[in-house]
Parts: C-alpha cells; structure tokens; sequence
C-alpha cells in the first residue's frame, strides 16, 4: 500500500468536491481534503473560511486555524464571520462543506458539545467530557447546499443516537428536516477512516456505501454503534491514483496525513 | 483638528482600573481560537484580580482559556469552544466539567448575528441556524427548561409563517479589542479577517482597543475605508506590543506555536495553572517585562512571517515609542504617577 | 493561480445583453444622489431599450433620474428619491406624479436593512423605524390598504413584546454597482462611503462591477481588508473610466456640477429627456466616444479634485489599458467580434 | 442688521448643539448649523453623515451632498448607511440630529414625501407634487436622543396637519410616540427661518418659544397654519455675537447664507 489510511480518507473526501463549487473548509483534514480537490480535479472551486478569508491558500504547511497567517498570507479579501456564515453560506450560496463528529448517528446527527454518557435527561447539566461546541458547523449543517462528514471509524463515535445534536444531520430521518426551512439538504455523505456511508433517499438512515481497500464489511459493522444498513451493490472504493496522491502531497507540504497513518 | 486627534492613550493598568469591574459582561477579541484577540488585557484582569464575570466570546481564545483556568469566569456564552489544531481548550473545559463556569452553547454564526442584533439595538434579530438542535433546546442558563423556550424563541415569519429563531441581542459592558493598527484617538486598523470585531465595537457599552502600534491619525485620512472602528466609539487606546501573543497577529506576528501548546498544557491543571501565572503573567505587567518573557529572539523569528508585508503600506505613519509614552503619560492617572 | 485570476472583463454592451432582461428587479449602485454608482450601467440599458423595470435604489441617482425619465422603470423601491443639493429629481418626479412610476417610499435605513435581509436570507429582518408613520401605513404596491399590512406587517418581540416592524427582503436579479478599482477575477475596492454596496453584493442574483479602473490582482494581496467584495460573488467586470458622471467616485474624479445641473434640468420634460438621450447616450456607446463628450478638459478638471490622493497607494497597479482591452477583447461575444 | 436672517436661523440651530455630542448632519444649512457650533462652542462635537463618513470637515465650499468628495477628502473613516443609520443611530447612540420639512404640524411631524393638497384618503394615488421622501430623516426621528427640524416659516408649510408623516414628531401628541417604543426622544425644537418653537412638555404640542430680532409675533401667527400658542415668556432670541458670525463665516466659505437672505 503506498499511501496511508489518513490519505485515502482525505482522497475520498476530496472526490466529493466538483469543479466550480463555491466550498467552506475547517482546519485540519478537510482543508487538506478540499485543497486537494483544487490541485486534482477541480481548479475553478472558490474557497473560503468561516473567518470570511476568501482566495487564499495555505502555504508553510498546515494552518493551525482559520485566522492563521499561513492561511492570511496570501488571501484576496478578508471580511468577518458575519458575511462567511451568513451572506455566503446561510445565505444557500454555499454548495459544500466539510465537517467533523466527535459522535455521529443513524441519521448523520453531529455531537461535538459533549460526552453525557447517554441521555441527558430533562435536567442540563455539565457533560463529563466538554468538546469543542458547534463553532460554524451548525450553520454549515443547515445552510450549505450538500455537507460532508468526516469521523474517525470506532464504535463509540459512530452511535444510536447521539448525546446531543451540535450540528443537524437528517434529525429523525424522513422528511424531518423540513419542519424548520433549512436551506440547506443536510449531509450527503459520511466519510470514515474505513468508507463512505450515504442517507437512505426516503429514510435518510446511512447505510454502507463502500470500504476502502485496507478495510471490509465486517470490520465497519464491528466498529458501528447500530445496526448498520449494507448497500446490496456495496463496493470498494478505488485506491488513490498516482496523480491523486501527487496532488494530495503537494498539498500536505508538511506530511501530516503520512505520519498520522 | 483637535476633534480628530484627541489623544485616548493610556496605560494597560489604567484602563483595567477603570473601565473593568468584576461581574460585568466582558467581551473581547471577537476573535478565533489561533487569531486576533486581546489577549493582554485578559492577562492584567487577571492581575488585578477581576473576576466573577459572565465572558462573551465569539469563539474561545487563550484568553477565555486562562480565564476560565484561574476561575474568573462564573458564566461565559460562546460558539467554537476549542483551540482548532491545538485541540481542547484545557482550562475553559475543566471549568466547564466542574460546573465552575456555566457555558451557554451557540453556533458561531448565531453570536455573530446576536452581536449584530446589539450593535443595531434590536429586541431580537431572526436566523434560521440552532434551531432544530440541541443548541435550541438546552440552555445552560435555563438548566430546567427542556425544551428551552427562553433561550431561541421560535417564531414566525410575517411573510410566509415560516418558523424561525429569535436571538437576543448582546451589549456586553466592556469590550476589550486587539487591533494591529490604532492612533491615539482611538481609530483602528485591522489587518486579516474582522471576525466579529466590527460588531462588537458596535454592541458594546464601552469600547477599549488595545493595540500592537500606533500610528498617526495622517494613516487614517489615507486609508479610510480601512477604519472599521473609528475613533467616536472608543474610550481609550492601550499600545501593547503582541497584544495576543501567543497567537497571531497578521502583518504584525505569527502565532507562537511553542507557547500554545505550553499554555494550553499548563492550563489544563490548577497547578499548572499556578504556574502559569506565575511565570507568565504576574511579572509581564510592563510593555517591557513582558517583551522580555516572550524573549527577542522568538519576537525577531515571530515578526518576520509570511504576513509581514501586510504592514508595509502602514510601516511610515507608525509613531516612535518616545511618542507613545509622552501621550501615554499625558492621560496617566496621578496615583499612578505618585506612585511610581 | 488561476483560480484567483480568473478573467471575467467583458465590454459594456456584453453586459447589459447578457444579464439584463426586460422586467427585472434591477439594482445598481446601492449609491447616494451625488456619488458612486453605474450610471453607464443605466445609460447602455436605454440604448438598448431595456424597460418595465422594477427598480431597487437604496436612494436615487442621476441613473434613475434617467431611467424614469425614459419610460424604462415601472416599479421603484426607494429611500431618498432627490439629488441632495441638487434638489428634486425632475425625471422621477415627472414619472411618479403622472403615475407611470409605482414609487413604494421606506427610509434610508429600512432599504440598508431590507438588502442585509436579503444578503442574509431572512425572511424578514425586524426594525423600529418607520412604524408610526405613514412610511408603514401607506404602500403604492397595495394603494387599497389603509392602514397598510402586507408592506411592513407589525410584529412583536418574543422577549418583550415591544411592537416592531417586519421588513421583507430584497433580492434582485441583477445588481450594476460602480467601484473605482476591481481587478479582472471580479475583486473590488471601493473609496468612500460604501453606502449599500457592500450589502447588496450578497443580496442580489447577479453581480456586475463597473470599475472605473482595472488593477492587477496583485493590488487584493497587498490589501485584502479593503476588498469588501471578492470576485467569488461576481459575474462579470466592465471597465469604463468615469462611469459615475456625472456624479462624483471618491479618489478618482469629483462630480461635474455643470452637467448635474444641465441633465436634471433636461430630464424635466419629455422634449429635454429626449434631447439628453440624443445628445448624451446614443452617442456615447463606447469608452473613447463617452469621454469625448465629456471633454478632454473637464475629464482633467474633475480628475484632480481634492480626493485624488485616495487613489495613490493602488496606482502601482493600474493595469495598461492596452492589457485590460487584451483581457476584454478574450471574452467579447464572437457575434460582437463578427460584427465589428 | 450686520447678518442676514439665514445666518440667524443657522445660528440659532447651531447653538442647540452641545460639547461633545454625537451629531449627525445632512447636507446644505444644516451641515452649516453644525459645523458652525463646532467652529464656535462644541469643539468635541463627534460629527458623522448618514452615508457613514465620519471625522471629516467639508472644504472648498459646502457639499453638494453627503457622499461629495468635498466630505471626503479628509475623512478618518469610511463605512456604510448601515452603519452609521443603523449601528450609530436607530441604537439611541446619536445625541443630536438635524432634518429638514416641506410641511410641519403642532405635533411637529414632518413631510418630505409629497403633496396631496390635504387628506390622502382610503386610497393611496401619486402625490400633486412629489417630494424628495424620507431618506434617512425617518431614522434620525425614530432614534437619534433629540433632533432639530429647520423649516422656512411660510402658512403652507406650517400646517395643521401634514398630509403624510414621513418622520414622526410627537404623533398626535401627548404620549403617542411611547407605543412605538422608539429609543430617539422626538424633536426638540423646530428652528424657523422667523423663530424658535419648542413642544409642551405634557401635550407636545408646539409653541413659540422666541422670535428673532427682525420678526414678531404677530408675523409669525399670520405664517402658521394652525393655531399657534405662544409662550407667555416669549422673547427675542439673542442677535449673533461677533464671534459667531465670525465662526459662521469661516464654516460658510463661500458665502452661501449671505447670498440667500
């Protein structure tokens, strides 16, 4: 295998990204994800931050943040979260955008407020393990045409029902979303470290799409918190190309994606 | 013109003595977790022992972080809560995990708009964001209400009878602003995103900018659409020189990668937390003391990032230190001039 | 990098007959009376008979002064609707009081409102003015309702029942808005008051930039704050010096208070509007004949006015005419090609 | 007389403006009270334009309107209507603002809008003569602290009531303008160009407070539309010092005042 876990995560992410889109990314692996897309396939995405940093790349390895200088240094406009998140992407201008779960569900609900341990009950009290809170990924969640989720594979995360929604999937699946006028359609896919799961069209429950090569079906069963759907076409999702993982490394300057394998 | 060129200077004690006041609402930075944030202002509140105060942040900073971490927070109402690639904010999360610090959750763009909503003085302002969510239905300030009513309202749109969230506004008593660029009157300069930095400075009672240099107000009369905070609402100015070290300032100094992680690692125990002040913020009360702690040679390799040429068309009108000090002086109150 | 430096410059006449349509809501400038706006925008929209149109001003301009004038505007939403010191706008006027025009009347700060909702996409964005006054009470849309409901409904606070107004969104398909220097990706900085530009940039379906100048992308790099809107909200880029005029582009040129005078004076009467089409549009279809109308001298006279110093930090980057004719020239119609 | 009388009205309005103040003004004499006052007595007048110009003094003459390069030429900041209509003054942070009318009533609610010639009626058609609209004088009404209204002094103008209120003065008087909770107090003078009226502290209805020197009360009466109380004080308001027309004429450098008497 000539390319790390942590790479055909990103690779898979990136392929979501189509030419042209106007597309908001996080820190970390999604901006790695997205600028990928760029260097690969789709030259003409606009990119931004929820920071409102617009026509920038990052150089000098990966930023730290939204509002780091690698990712300032080279911007053409600079304006506020206000018109980020509002005027771009509650707004529905927004095709795509890319985030993570401490906890995600059947439904592609997103917790990253808190671990209760289960239900908090009718009483709000602290968690025992306090998270990042929602940031932008709830505005992202319900603003942005299409949103990837990314999550590492592992039994805890991946669950019935999550302790709390951050950031709203497809809530109680089915045509639930609607209630509130969302502009936005929810999450078109969940990339982990083991495959792609999509929502049911009428249900809006994921099921497993694909696995990549390193991975099966059994081991993404085993490491799911509820029963998990298999698509009868269920397939394996093709290895990095040469030229995706030399666009891939061009991006991750620093080789992050490779020491983290 | 006397008006234009009113001289706001004065010392970073000073204007903790008076403008803070413990259990006010205090904002700051409106800034990311890695960014812009003011930072120094935190850490003399610190020394001057303010606390019990209800913190509104858009988004966590060390700032908040430290505060949280010696316990001068009793409630704080937020967005993004970690410090983005250097992970959970450790002491803002064991003061939450305690219970010590009550923590109302909301998405980034909903302070935003709460900000905008008290920079505009409306009752409410509408979103379409939280709703639907957790976020809606569990207020940290309404433990017992579930699902909250009092914290998002829903209601409808006029229009079409679509249902939408209500915000409330937010008008913290004192906002603590890091800019790159200020002149003694009190007119700013920022340099990278604004955040929420325009907002703010709109929706706060009372303004303070806090500074990395000073400029001639001349810089301003070139650069107008620049000044996204001009000097009518601000009380004072305080030059600091990397304000929100250890994070960044674009055009001015990278973030200090290597104190990040130090702080955030100390501040994730009371006794590293100890320490922390110790060494870190009591003896940094002077400009000069605390350039000496960040050290020259992290000062020289931070200055010289790859934003440095965002400062270059401003780099003429910056005023010498000796000036800074003689306006400074000018406004300083006379205990402290007794005093010293 | 290509994507940033994409070229989107195309010639005026392109313009209009790609994006403009007969019966649009169509907004431009977002400018006061006397400065920025795309007054070419509106002057190649009569020689091409553009008409019935629904037109969204955050206040009134010699553009719509002429539109109305001509016949070409049906609906028009409006804050101040005179020249300031000019006084009256005689060809809104005219057309508003014979009935051609449909003016619906809300103040200032409602349409800067109305175009943030719309930017924002609530369904409705509250506000206290205008309710109490016949602002909220009388509406040209719905002239049978009195006191009017459907044009600001009265809504309440969910948090203290205080009585507000409901303001509906603007969103218009196409929106021309002057900025003195936009660079070919569609990037612009504006000098001055942004009025409503800013704003209606994310209201609108459609962007266009009329710049006065082109600079070189470089030009963004060196000052990204000032770019309030970045090339990814726009469409395309028409470069035409002293689209304004007669009004004034703050750092480029003044406003030419002779023909100020003479248009509004012509735009008074049918016979005096169809001589100011004769003598002022039909002939002025490309740059080189449009600035000879204007004349040599008085294009020296307006150029060195007393904002000219505003423009020289970005000079450097002006771009040769000959390369932004280049640029141009790469994205004309091949039917416009052919014919010429 | 060493002044003409729209010196005087201009004085008189300017002397309304305290140190200090936030103050907004619009274009032609009222741009002329207020930088007067600040030439004279309120050196610390925080003076800003509706298009969100602040720090700026006009020169080369008066601006022919609030976006003129003659208030732009030395600005300290540039932003937008937004701003300053919204930000600066629908939040109550405006001491003081000034606007002018076409037709005033006792409750003093002014039209700029149009003329019907009287009632309007249940349906609303064009205006006889229409006028230039609310502008931004709506919002200053609404929420500026106290504002000014300016108004030439003729039996047309001076009406009973106005046949659209486009800015709202005291409403129908008494404690009408409380149900709209409007942060701005309502106007505290109107400045003519024959006197000074003031509102009933309890009725809001307008009175003559002072005439100036080369008018009287009984010109006055016979140029207002309804009838008009005076105040049992009413006196003569104090004719421009030196030192005010001298301040007056530096502001009006192109003697703009001295050719319209």
């Amino acid at each position: 295998m000539n390319y790390t876990r942590q790479e055909m995560m990103a690779i898979a992410t990136g392929r979501e990204i189509r030419d042209g889109e106007l597309a908001i990314f996080g820190v970390g692996l999604s901006m790695l994800a997205g600028f990928f897309a760029i260097a690969h396939h789709a030259p003409n995405v606009r990119a931004m931050t929820e920071g409102g940093i617009y026509g920038a790349t990052p150089i000098g390895g990966l930023p730290w943040g939204i509002e780091c200088n690698r990712i300032s240094a080279n911007a053409t406009s600079f304006t506020s979260g206000l018109d980020a998140l509002g005027c771009l992407v509650a707004s529905g201008r927004c095709d795509i955008g890319i985030i993570g779960a401490a906890q995600v569900d059947r439904f592609g609900n997103v917790n990253t407020t808190g671990i209760w341990g289960g239900e908090i009950g009718a009483h709000y009290g602290p968690p025992k393990t306090r998270l990042t809170g929602s940031g932008g990924a709830n505005d992202i969640a319900v603003g942005c045409k299409r949103y990837l989720i990314m999550a590492s594979h592992e039994k805890k995360r991946f669950v019935e029902r999550v302790d709390y929604i951050s950031s709203p999937g497809y809530l109680d699946g089915g045509n639930a979303r609607a209630a509130y006028g969302f502009v936005g359609g929810g999450p078109s896919a969940i990339i982990t470290t083991l495959g792609i799961l999509r929502p049911d069209l009428l249900s809006k429950e994921f099921f497993l799409e694909a696995y990549f090569a390193f991975s099966s079906v059994d081991e993404i069963l085993a490491d799911t918190g509820w029963n998990l759907r298999v698509s009868p076409t269920v397939s394996i999702v093709a290895e990095p190309s040469d030229a995706e993982l030399l666009a891939l490394r061009s991006v991750d300057v620093t080789g992050m994606l490779r020491r983290a394998a | 013109m006397t008006t234009h060129t009113r001289n706001k200077l004065i010392p970073l004690a000073d204007a903790v003595r008076r403008f803070a006041f413990s259990g006010m609402q205090y904002a700051s930075g409106a800034a990311l977790p890695v960014g812009s944030d003011a930072i120094a202002f935190g850490r003399e509140l610190v020394r001057q022992s303010v606390g019990d105060l209800h913190a509104i942040f858009h988004a966590n900073t060390q700032q908040l972080n430290l505060l949280c971490a010696v316990g001068a927070v009793a409630k704080a109402e937020c967005g993004f809560t970690g410090l983005e690639g250097f992970g959970f904010a450790n002491g803002l999360r064991r003061s939450v995990e305690s219970g010590q610090v009550v923590l109302e959750d909301y998405s980034n763009l909903a302070m935003a708009v709460r900000l905008l909503a008290g920079a505009m003085n409306w009752p409410f302002a509408p979103a379409t964001v939280n709703i639907g969510s957790d976020v809606e239905r569990r207020s940290a300030f309404a433990p017992n209400e579930y699902p909250a009513q009092s914290k998002i309202p829903i209601i409808q749109d006029p229009f079409t009878g679509r249902p939408l969230g209500a915000f409330s506004p937010l008008k913290p008593d004192l906002a603590a602003i890091h800019v790159p660029l200020a002149d003694p009157a009190g007119n700013a300069i920022m340099l990278g995103t604004e955040w929420s930095r325009f907002e703010l400075s709109r929706a706060a009672k009372r303004v303070i900018l806090i500074a990395d240099c000073i400029v001639d107000t001349a810089c301003m009369r070139q650069f107008p659409n620049l000044v996204r905070i001009p000097d009518l609402l601000v009380e004072a100015v305080v030059w600091w020189p990397f304000t929100a070290w250890p994070q960044a300032s674009p055009g001015v100094y990278d973030g200090d990668e290597a104190h990040m992680k130090l702080m955030n690692q100390m501040l994730g125990s009371e006794d590293g937390t100890r320490e922390y002040v110790e060494r870190f913020v009591t003896p940094a009360g002077q400009r000069e003391s605390y350039l000496e702690l960040i050290g020259a040679e992290t000062i020289a390799r931070l200055s010289a990032g790859p934003t440095a040429f965002l400062l270059d068309p401003y780099r003429r009108w910056l005023l010498p230190d000796a000036t800074v000090r003689e306006l400074e002086a000018a406004n300083t109150d006379k205990s402290e001039r007794l005093a010293a």
